[in-house]
C-alpha cells in the first residue's frame, strides 16, 4: 500500500505533448480511476508512474520517496497492461512465477505464493495450460495473478477490460473491486468507459488532451461536472450551446434559439457557454417552477428499461429520458411535446472549444 | 579492329539467314572459343565462303560420336586420343581442300618429336591436322617451393617421392575423369613406366597431391602460390608464367611427349567446303589466336611467329623451338585408347575419391620414418603394402582380381555402357582401397 | 443451379465455378508434372538394383565408410612449418563421409549463420547507435549473389598469404602463427558467410515483432539485460530465427558454388552435392543408381529438416500484437560495454563478411590476382568486354529472358495458387499450400537431375532433350526449372498480400451482381498488385542468380547458356576469368541492388529478402 | 421492397451447426433486426440470404420466387458488411458507381443515381476522395450509398454500427432508419447490441446458438420474454434459479434459497424453473401487494442516472435499480435491506440449460 503524488508531470513525445502537467493525489488504498477519451494521455501517465516511460519535467513520489527516475523494475509498481501482454511460451504457473523467480524465492515458496495468487483469482488447475488456451477472462485474471503475487505496493490497470464483452466485463468488475478490497491496496484504473469508471472507483480524474479537468468521487464528477468536457463525457447528457444575455450576481439569463432560460446559476465571465442538462432530469409532465420548453417530436426510442424522446427545439435536438411508459402514451412523432425543467437541474458552464 | 571493316562488324554481330554457321564440336575452352570466332568471322575466307556464325559446343568426349552423327562439321582441339578414336570409329571425314593439304609438308610439319602431326589413314588420306602443340610436364611456383624449402622437380619421379609428402600438399593434379590432359599425362605414366610400376607412381603422386577437378583448376592453383606444383599442359605453364613471373613451366626429361591438338572434319559434315576453309584458317592466319595473352599456345605452324603479332612473343618462339628438341617416349596411340575409360574410374575411385586417405596414410609413413619412429624394412614393407594392387571382386565372375591391364581393356567399353556396373565396381575399389590405406595408416599409428 | 458437392469437396466452391477450379488446378498440376513428376520419376531407379526393386543402394552408401564414417578421421587442424620458418596451420576439418559431412557442414554453417544473425539482428532491433546505417547497409550486401566469385574471394581471403593472415598476423600480430583454411571448414565459412544474412533478416523481423509490452511486464517484474533476453525476447524471437535457421540448413546441404570452389582439398569434395553435381556432369547421359539413392538421401534430409521447422514454426507462430497494445518499440542507447561490443567485436565482423562482395568488386577492375592480399592493377577491360562482347552478352540476355519468361509464369502460379489457398477451404488447399512451397526444399541438384531424364524421355529427339546435345534449347527447361524454384518466394508475397485484403471487399463485390472474373481483375489484383510485384521481383534476381540447374542443363548448349553457367565455366577456365566472372558478378550485384531499390520505393516496404513461414 | 421467407435453414460447417433450422418471416419494407450473441449464428443467416454461403437444407423465398441456390450476383439482395468492405483503390464515386456500372448503365444515369445516393448520405462532396480519407461513419454512409444505389430488393446490414464509437453510433443509427424509412425499403439488421436492436427496429428476433429463441416487437420480447435466454440477453436483469412447489391452475408457487413466492403466473411443465425480474421493477419504498424480499446489501453502486443496489438473499445475489436517491441513503453495505416486487412484474420460466 503507498501513497502515489504526481507533480506537475509533462511528457512529449516528438511534436505531440502527451501530457501538459499532471498533478494528481493517490491515497492509501484507494481505487482511483484515470477517465478520458482515446489519446488523453492515460496511459502515458500509468507508464511514467510505473517507469517505463519518463517525464520530461515533474516529479513523482511514492509515500515520501521521490522516485522520478528509478527504474522500472526497481519501482515496485506493477503494471497490467491493456492486452495482458502475457508470455505465450510460458504456462499459466510460469507467467505467474516469474515475478518471484526473480526475487529468487526457494521453490516452495515461490510455489505456495502461486497457489494463493491462482485461488485469489479463481484460477486452480489451470496451471498447466498456455495462455492461447485460455479464454480473455481467465488471460486477464492471470495478469492479474501475475501483478498480485508479488505483492507491489502501486497496482496499475491499463483498461484491463476493454477486450472484454459485455458480460464478462461486468465480472471482472466486481473480481477486480473485491480483489483490491481484500487485499488492500492501492490501485491505479484506467478506462475511457465512464459507467465502469462511475461503478468501481473510490475516486475519478477525468483527463482530457494531456490535462485532469476534475478530480473527485463518482456522484461528484456526474452530478457537478466542473467543464462541458466533463459533462459530456459522463454519459449520454443534452449540452445546448447558448450565450448569457443578462447577469445578476451569479443568476444569469441564456439564451439558445428562441428559447430564454432565467435565473441559473453561472459565476464564470465568459459569455458564451453550454446548457448541459441530463436527460432524465427532463420531464414530460408539468413540475412547478420548471422552464418550460414547447417543441415537436423527433423521435421515440423504446429502450427497456427506460425510454427517450427526442424533441426539436427549434434546429436543436433535446432528449429527454423517462421510465414511466405513461409520459409517453400521447405524444407522436412530429407532433408537440412539452420538456418541463427544474431550474437547479440546469447547469450552465463556459463553452470549451 | 582495322578502320575499313564495318560491314563485317555487321554481319558477325546480327544473323542473316542466308549464310552457313558452322558447327565446331571442342575441347577448347570459353576464351579460345571467344578468340577464334571474333576473327575468322572477320576475315576474309569467311565472307568468301558466306560463313557468318560458328556455333561452337564443348560436350564430353563420351558424347561427340552422337553429336556427329547429328551433322556437326568440325572437330577441333580434345588431343589426339580423343580424334583416333573417332577415326577408328569412322566419324571422321578425309581433308580433300587442296589448299589445307598443300600446307602440309611445307608449313606444317608431318611429325615433330617422333610423334605425328598429321593422321593418314591406310588408303592415303588426310583425317585429321594437328592445329596446335603440346607437351605434357608441371608449372612450379618458385616462391612456393622456397616457401616450403623443395627441390625442383624435373621428372614424374620427382613428384612421386617423399620429398613431396607434405601438409598441406605441394603438387597439384586433376581429376581424368574431367581432364584430358591430365588423362593424358596418367597415360604417359603408364607407359613410360610399364602398367604395374606406373600405378605406383601415380599413387604417390595422387599421395602427394591435391586433386582439383580441372586442369585449369590446377592451374589457377600454381599462380595463386596454392601448391608448389601443378600438372598442365605446356600452355597452362605458358600462361602462368605471364600472370606470375615466380612460374615457370617444365617438360619431363625424357618422360614426356609431343602432342598434335587436332583438328579435323567430321563425317556428316553439311558445309564441307566451307568447314574446310575454317581449318584452312586455322592453320594459317587462325594461329595467331596461340598467341593471345590468355591462351599462350604453340602454333603448329612457325610462319605465325614471322608476323608482326609473333614477333611480340619471342618467349613462344623458344617454347616451340625447345618443344622440337623433346626426347618422348615411344607412345602408343592404340593401347591408350584401349584402357583410357578402365583406367579414369579405376584412378578415380582408389586415387581420387580415397585421396584423403592415402594422402594421411602416406604423410603419416613418411613422416614416421623420417623422425626414426620405424624402420627402413618397416618403412619398406608398409611402402610396398601401400602402393601394392587392390583385390577385389569382380562382379560378373565373383572371384577376387586385380586390376591388370588386361582386365581392364576387357571392362573398358562395358563401365560406359553399364551404370550400375560401373557404380558397384568403383565403390568396390574404393572401399577396398580405403581400407589398404587405413590398414596402413592403423600400422604406421599402431 | 445446384450445389456441387465435389466442387465443394475440392475447392470450396458449392456452385462450380471455372475460374476458381483453374486456379486450384494449374498451380498444383504445374508442380506435380514439372517438379514432383520429375523427381520422383527419375529417383524411382535408386529402387533398382539388378532389375529388381530393391534397397541395395540405400543400404551400400549407409554402410559404405566412404558415405559415413565412424569415428571420423583426419585431424581438425594440421600444424607446418615454412621453409621461412614460419607457422602454418591448416584447418581443414575432419572427415565423417559424404552423408554425415554434408549433416555436419550444414549444420554448423547453421549454428554460426544463427549465431551471427542473431546478434546483429538483435543490436539492430534494440539498440541506436551511431553508424547504425552503415550496419543496416552492409547487412544487406552479403545478401547480394554472386555464384562462385564470392566463394573464390572467400577463399583467398583466407588463404596462408590472404588477407586474415595478412591483417592478422602481418599487421596486428595478433595471431602468433598463420593459418589456412581449407576444406570442409573453408565451405562452413563460405557459407556462413554468405548465408548469415538470411536468419538475419528472420530474427530482425521476430525481434521487432515482439509485442513490446512481454518485455515492459518483465522489465516491470524487475527483470532486466541477460535475464530479460533469455526469458522473454529470445524464446519468442525463436520461431523466427528457427525459420531462417531452416533456410540456411537446405541452402548449405545443396550449395555447389563453395565446394567447387575449396575442390583442392579432398575434403571439400566429400559433401553430397559435389558428389553427385560431379558424378552427373561426368556420366551425363547415363542414369546412375547410386547418384539418384545419394540425391533420394538428401531430398529427404532437405524435406524432413523443413517440415519439421514448418510444424515447430506454426506451433509457436504467437500472435504478437494484441490489439489495443502500444506500439512503441523498444529500443535503446548501448552502454559503453555493448558499445565497445558493437564497435570492437561486430564491425569488424561485419566488414569481414562484406568482403566478399568488395572484393567481388575490385576483382572485376584488376589486372590480376594471383599471389597477393589484394587484386593488383586497375582496367575496365573486363567490364567493357561484359558490356560489349557479344557472346558475353548473349549469356547476360538469354539469363534475363530466361528470368523474365519464369517471372510471368511465377506470377500467373502465385496469383492462382495464393488465390486459391487463401480464399477457399477445399480439401486441394493444404495440398497447394504444400506444394507451393516445397520447392524451396527440393535441392536444385536434384531438380537438374529429374529434368534431365523427364525431358529426355518425354521429349526425345526434340529441342527439349538434353540428351540431343546437338540441338537442345535449354530454354525452356530453364524457365521451367526457374519458374518452380524460384515460385515460394513470389507465392509468399502475394499470400501475405492477399491476406490483408479483406474477403468483403470481392464479396462485396459479387454481391452487388460482378462476376468472378470481374471481381477479380476489378478488385483484387489492383489490390494486391505491389506484393505481386515485389515478389516477381524477388523472384527474378533469384532467377538470375540460380546455378544448380543452370550450370548442369544450361551448360550443355552454351548458345543458350544463362549466364551463371558462362561463369562457372569460365571461373574454372582461362587465365583472367576469374575477372570476367567477377565482372557478370558486379552486373548481377547491380541488378540487385536495383531491384531492391525499386521493391523500396514502390512497394513503400522494407521488403524482407527471404521469408519462410 | 421485398419478402422474404426462410424455411428451416440449416448450415453446418465441418463440425459446427451454425443454423439449425431457422424459420423466419420479413414482410414488405419492415426494419426487421437479428438479435443475439456472438457465434449465434447472425452472419451465418444474413450471408445465406445474400448468396454468399449456401444452406445444407431448407429453402429461401423472395416474395414467392425461390432464391436458395441463385448466386450472390443474382439475388440482389445487397449486403452492407460490417468492416464496410470498401475498395480502397477507388473513389468514393467509384466505389458507388461500381454496381450501376456492372448493369451496364449508361453513363449519364449512373451520374445521375450516384448523385441521388449522395445526396440520400449526406456526402455531396466527398465524390473524389479515397475511403481512408474519410472518417469511420462518412465510410458506412458510403457503404449504404454503395449498396442502395443498385435499388436492391433487400438491404442487409451486419452490424454495421460496431466499429464505431459511441457518440457516432447515436448519430448512425437515426440516419439508417431515416433512410430506410424515407426509401421504404425491407432491411434485415444484425446487431449483437439489444439497446441499439431495440431502438431501430420494428421488429427483433433473438437468436441464440442456431435458433431463433423469439420474434416480436421490441416492446414484447423486452417485457413478455418467453425463454430465460431472451430474458436474460435483454439488458442486466435477475435470473433466479428456482423450484416449483405448488401449482394451482396457472399460479404456481416458486421457491429458491428459504424465499417462497406465492401466486405467480407459469404454465410450462418443468418444475426447474428460473425466477426473472427486471432491476427496475424491484422498489426499495414498500408498495401494495407486493412480495417482500429481505436481506443484506452486498454492493451499492452508482451510475449518474441510476443507481444499482446489490442485496444478498441467502447465497443469491438480486439487483435492484432506482432512478432516486432517497430511496438508497438509509442503505449501508453489509446493512439490511428490503425489496419489494409486484407480482406482475415476476416472470417464472422454465429453466434452459
Ligand atoms: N511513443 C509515443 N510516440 C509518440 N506519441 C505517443 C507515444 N505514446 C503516446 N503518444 C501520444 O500521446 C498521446 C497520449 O497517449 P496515451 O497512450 O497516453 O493515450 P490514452 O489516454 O491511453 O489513450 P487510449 O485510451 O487510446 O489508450 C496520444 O496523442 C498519443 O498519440
Ligand atoms: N466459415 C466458417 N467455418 C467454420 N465455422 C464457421 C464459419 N462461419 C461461421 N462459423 C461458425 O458458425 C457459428 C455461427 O457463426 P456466425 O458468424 O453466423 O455468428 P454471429 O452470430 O454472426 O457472431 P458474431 O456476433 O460474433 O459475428 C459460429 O460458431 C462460428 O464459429
Ligand atoms: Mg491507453
Ligand atoms: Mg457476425
Amino acid at each position: 500500500m503507498v501513497e502515489v503524488k504526481l507533480e506537475n508531470i509533462v511528457k512529449t513525445f516528438g511534436e505531440t505533448v502527451a501530457l501538459k502537467g499532471i498533478d494528481l493525489h493517490i491515497k492509501h488504498g484507494e481505487l482511483f480511476t484515470l477517465l478520458g477519451p482515446s489519446g488523453c494521455g492515460k496511459s502515458t501517465t500509468l507508464r511514467i508512474i510505473a517507469g517505463l516511460d519518463f517525464p520530461d519535467k515533474g516529479r513523482i513520489f511514492f509515500d515520501d520517496q521521490e522516485v522520478t527516475y528509478l527504474s522500472s523494475s526497481e519501482r515496485g509498481a506493477v503494471l497490467v497492461f491493456q492486452n495482458y501482454a502475457l508470455w505465450p511460451h510460458m504456462t499459466v504457473y510460469d507467467n505467474i512465477a516469474y515475478g518471484l523467480k526473480i526475487k529468487k524465492l526457494p521453490k516452495d515458496e515461490i510455489e505456495k505464493k502461486v497457489r494463493w495468487a491462482l485461488q485469489l483469482v479463481k484460477l486452480e488447475g489451470f496451471e498447466d495450460r498456455y495462455p492461447t488456451q485460455l479464454s480473455g477472462g481467465q488471460q486477464q485474471r492471470v495478469a492479474i495473478a501475475r501483478a498480485i503475487v508479488v505483492e507491489p505496493k502501486l497496482l496499475l490497470l491499463d483498461e484491463p477490460l476493454s477486450n472484454l464483452d459485455a458480460k464478462l466485463r461486468l465480472e471482472m468488475r466486481s473480481e477486480i473491486r473485491r480483489i483490491q478490497r481484500e487485499l488492500g491496496i492501492t490501485v491505479l484504473y484506467v478506462t475511457h468507459d465512464q459507467e465502469e469508471a462511475m461503478a468501481i472507483s473510490d475516486r475519478i480524474a477525468v483527463m482530457n488532451v494531456g490535462t485532469v479537468e476534475q478530480v473527485g468521487t463518482p456522484r461528484e464528477i456526474y452530478e457537478k461536472p466542473k467543464t462541458e468536457f466533463v459533462a459530456s463525457f459522463m454519459g449520454k447528457t443534452n449540452v445546448i450551446p447558448a450565450k448569457v444575455v443578462e447577469r445578476e450576481g451569479d443568476k444569469v439569463t441564456v439564451e439558445f434559439e428562441h428559447f430564454r432560460l432565467e435565473g441559473v446559476t453561472y459565476t464564470d465571465k465568459s459569455d458564451k457557454v453550454v446548457i448541459v442538462i441530463r436527460p432524465e432530469r427532463i420531464s414530460l409532465k408539468p413540475i412547478e417552477n420548471a422552464v418550460k420548453l414547447e417543441g415537436k417530436v423527433d423521435l421515440i426510442e423504446y429502450y427497456g428499461f427506460f425510454i427517450e424522446v427526442v424533441g426539436m427545439f427549434g434546429e436543436t435536438r433535446i432528449i429527454a429520458r423517462t421510465i414511466s411508459d405513461k409520459d409517453v402514451m400521447s405524444l407522436k412523432p412530429q407532433g408537440p411535446v412539452t420538456f418541463y425543467i427544474n431550474k437547479d437541474d440546469i447547469l450552465v458552464l463556459p463553452k470549451q472549444l | 579492329i582495322g578502320g575499313g571493316e564495318q560491314s563485317t562488324t555487321a554481319t558477325s554481330t546480327s544473323k542473316p539467314s542466308g549464310g552457313i554457321t558452322l558447327i565446331v564440336l571442342t575441347r577448347h575452352d570459353t576464351t579460345i572459343q571467344m578468340l577464334a570466332k571474333e576473327a575468322f568471322l572477320k576475315s576474309d575466307i569467311a565472307k568468301k565462303y558466306n560463313i557468318v556464325n560458328i556455333k561452337f559446343i564443348k560436350a564430353p568426349d563420351s558424347q561427340w560420336p552422337a553429336l556427329i552423327k547429328r551433322g556437326a562439321d568440325i572437330g577441333w582441339g580434345g588431343g589426339p586420343t580423343l580424334f583416333d578414336d573417332l577415326f577408328k570409329q569412322g566419324y571422321l571425314a578425309p581433308i580433300t581442300d587442296e589448299k589445307v593439304l598443300g600446307l602440309l609438308g611445307t608449313q606444317i610439319k608431318e611429325d615433330i618429336a617422333g610423334m605425328p602431326m598429321v593422321r593418314k589413314g591406310k588408303d592415303g588420306k588426310v583425317y585429321w591436322i594437328a592445329a596446335a602443340l603440346s607437351s605434357f610436364g608441371f608449372t612450379v611456383n618458385k616462391d612456393v617451393l622456397k616457401r616450403w624449402n623443395l627441390p625442383m622437380p624435373e621428372k614424374w619421379e620427382d613428384i612421386a617421392s617423399e620429398t613431396f609428402a607434405l601438409d598441406p600438399p605441394q603438387v597439384g593434379i586433376a581429376d581424368p575423369t574431367r581432364s584430358t590432359s591430365n588423362t593424358r599425362i596418367y597415360q604417359i605414366i603408364l607407359q613410360a613406366f610399364g602398367w604395374d610400376e606406373g600405378w605406383k607412381v601415380l599413387t604417390i603422386i595422387a599421395a602427394n597431391s591435391k586433386i582439383y577437378d580441372a586442369s585449369d583448376a590446377v592451374r589457377e592453383a600454381v599462380i595463386a602460390g596454392d601448391i608448389a606444383v601443378g600438372n598442365t599442359i605446356d600452355f597452362y605453364g605458358y600462361t602462368a608464367m605471364k600472370l606470375n613471373p615466380a612460374c615457370i613451366y617444365i617438360i619431363p626429361k625424357g618422360e614426356s611427349i609431343i602432342n598434335g591438338d587436332p583438328i579435323a572434319l567430321l563425317k556428316n559434315s553439311q558445309h564441307p567446303e566451307a568447314a574446310q576453309a575454317f581449318i584452312y584458317w586455322v592453320l594459317t592466319d587462325g594461329q595467331k589466336i596461340w598467341l593471345n595473352e590468355d591462351v599462350n599456345r604453340l602454333p603448329v605452324n612457325p610462319a605465325v611467329f614471322d608476323t608482326p603479332e609473333g614477333q611480340k612473343r619471342p618467349d613462344l618462339k623458344k617454347a616451340y623451338e625447345l618443344a622440337l628438341q623433346t626426347q618422348g617416349i615411344q607412345f602408343d596411340d592404340a593401347r591408350a585408347l584401349a584402357t583410357v575409360y578402365a583406367m579414369q574410374f579405376y584412378f578415380k575411385a582408389t586415387l581420387v575419391d580415397a585421396n584423403q586417405e592415402l594422402h594421411r596414410a602416406w604423410v603419416a609413413l613418411v613422416q614416421a620414418y623420417k623422425q626414426g619412429k620405424i624402420s627402413k624394412d618397416k618403412y619398406e614393407q608398409l611402402k610396398a603394402q601401400l602402393l601394392a594392387p587392390i583385390q577385389f571382386k569382380d562382379p560378373d565372375t565373383g572371384k577376387m582380381v586385380t586390376f591388370t591391364e588386361d582386365y581392364a581393356k576387357k571392362i573398358n567399353e562395358r563401365l560406359i555402357k553399364d551404370p550400375g556396373f560401373k557404380d558397384t565396381l568403383m565403390q568396390e575399389w574404393r572401399d577396398a582401397a580405403r581400407a589398404k590405406y587405413n590398414k596402413v595408416l592403423s600400422e604406421v599409428q599402431g | 443451379m445446384r450445389v456441387s458437392k465435389w466442387s465443394e469437396k475440392l475447392f470450396g466452391t458449392p456452385l462450380f465455378e471455372p475460374l476458381v477450379s483453374f486456379s486450384y488446378l494449374f498451380p498444383l498440376l504445374y508442380i506435380v508434372v514439372f517438379l514432383i513428376i520429375p523427381v520422383l520419376a527419375m529417383l524411382a531407379i535408386a529402387f533398382s538394383h539388378e532389375g529388381h526393386f530393391s534397397l541395395y543402394w540405400f543400404k551400400s552408401i549407409l554402410t559404405s565408410s566412404y558415405y559415413v564414417q565412424f569415428p571420423p578421421q583426419g585431424d581438425f587442424a594440421i600444424k607446418t612449418v615454412t621453409a621461412t620458418g614460419e607457422t602454418v596451420y591448416l584447418i581443414r576439418g575432419i572427415d565423417f563421409g559424404v552423408v554425415i559431412n554434408s549433416l555436419v557442414v550444414a549444420a554448423l554453417v547453421t549454428l554460426l549463420a544463427s549465431l551471427m544473425g542473431t546478434i546483429f539482428a538483435f543490436i539492430m532491433a534494440r539498440y541506436e547507435f551511431k553508424g547504425k546505417n552503415f550496419f543496416r547497409i552492409a547487412l544487406f550486401i552479403p545478401l547480394l549473389v554472386t555464384p562462385f566469385v564470392n566463394a573464390y574471394v572467400i577463399k583467398k581471403m583466407f588463404l596462408d598469404t590472404g588477407l586474415i593472415n595478412y591483417i592478422f598476423y602481418e599487421l596486428l600480430h595478433i595471431l602468433p602463427f598463420r593459418i589456412k583454411i581449407d576444406g570442409l571448414a573453408g565451405v562452413v565459412l563460405a557459407q556462413a558467410m554468405t548465408y548469415y544474412p538470411i536468419v538475419y533478416l528472420n530474427a530482425y523481423a521476430s525481434f521487432i515483432n515482439i509485442d513490446p509490452t512481454l518485455e515492459e511486464q518483465a522489465e516491470n517484474l524487475g527483470s532486466r539485460g541477460f535475464h530479460l533476453f533469455r526469458t522473454v525476447t529470445f524464446p519468442l524471437a525463436l520461431p523466427g530465427i528457427a525459420a531462417g535457421a531452416t533456410l540456411v540448413f537446405i541452402f548449405s546441404l545443396e550449395d555447389l558454388a563453395a565446394p567447387i570452389v575449396f575442390q583442392g582439398d579432398p575434403l571439400a569434395k566429400k559433401l553430397m552435392s559435389y558428389q553427385i553435381f560431379s558424378k552427373f556432369l561426368y556420366g551425363l547421359g547415363e542414369r546412375s543408381p547410386e547418384i539418384a539413392a545419394l540425391s533420394i538421401i538428401m531430398l529427404t534430409l532437405a524435406v524432413l529438416a523443413f517440415l519439421g521447422i514448418r510444424k515447430y514454426v506454426s506451433l509457436r507462430q504467437y500472435a504478437m500484437l494484441s490489439k489495443g497494445g502500444r506500439w512503441k518499440p523498444r529500443v535503446s542507447k548501448p552502454k559503453p560495454w555493448q558499445a565497445a561490443i558493437i564497435y570492437v567485436v561486430l564491425l569488424p565482423l561485419l566488414l569481414l563478411t562484406i568482403f566478399p562482395q568488395i572484393g567481388v568488386v575490385l576483382l572485376a577492375f584488376s589486372k590480376q590476382w594471383s599471389v597477393t592480399v589484394m587484386p593488383q592493377g586497375f582496367t575496365t577491360e573486363y567490364v567493357k568486354q561484359m558490356l560489349f562482347n557479344p557472346d558475353v552478352r548473349r549469356y547476360i540476355i538469354n539469363s534475363l529472358m530466361y528470368s523474365g519468361a519464369a517471372v510471368v509464369l511465377i506470377v500467373l502460379l502465385s496469383v492462382t495458387s495464393s488465390y486459391a489457398t487463401s480464399r477457399f477451404k477445399g480439401i486441394l488447399t493444404p495440398v497447394l499450400e504444400s506444394l507451393v512451397i516445397i520447392p524451396i526444399a527440393v535441392p536444385g541438384i536434384v531438380v537438374a537431375m529429374g529434368y534431365f531424364y523427364f525431358f529426355s524421355q518425354v521429349f526425345p529427339n526434340t529441342p527439349l532433350d538434353p540428351t540431343n546435345i546437338f540441338s537442345f534449347n535449354p530454354a525452356f527447361v530453364l524457365i521451367l526449372a526457374y519458374s518452380i524454384r524460384r515460385l515460394p518466394f513470389s507465392a509468399r508475397s502475394v499470400y501475405a498480400g492477399l491476406q490483408q485484403v479483406h474477403v468483403s471487399l470481392e464479396e462485396a463485390s459479387m454481391n452487388l451482381g460482378a462476376s468472378r472474373w470481374k471481381t477479380v481483375t476489378g478488385i483484387l489484383l489492383p489490390l494486391i498488385s505491389l506484393n505481386v510485384f515485389g515478389g516477381a521481383m524477388l523472384s527474378f534476381v533469384y532467377s538470375m542468380s540460380e546455378t544448380s540447374v543452370g550450370i548442369t542443363l544450361g551448360s550443355l548448349n552454351m548458345q543458350y547458356a544463362p549466364i551463371t553457367a558462362f561463369m562457372k565455366d569460365i571461373m574454372m577456365s582461362a587465365a583472367g576469368s576469374a575477372q570476367l566472372a567477377a565482372a557478370l558478378g558486379v552486373l548481377l550485384i547491380t541488378v540487385q541492388i536495383l531491384s531492391i531499390v525499386l521493391v523500396n520505393i514502390i512497394t513503400k516496404q522494407r521488403y524482407a529478402f527471404i521469408g519462410l513461414t
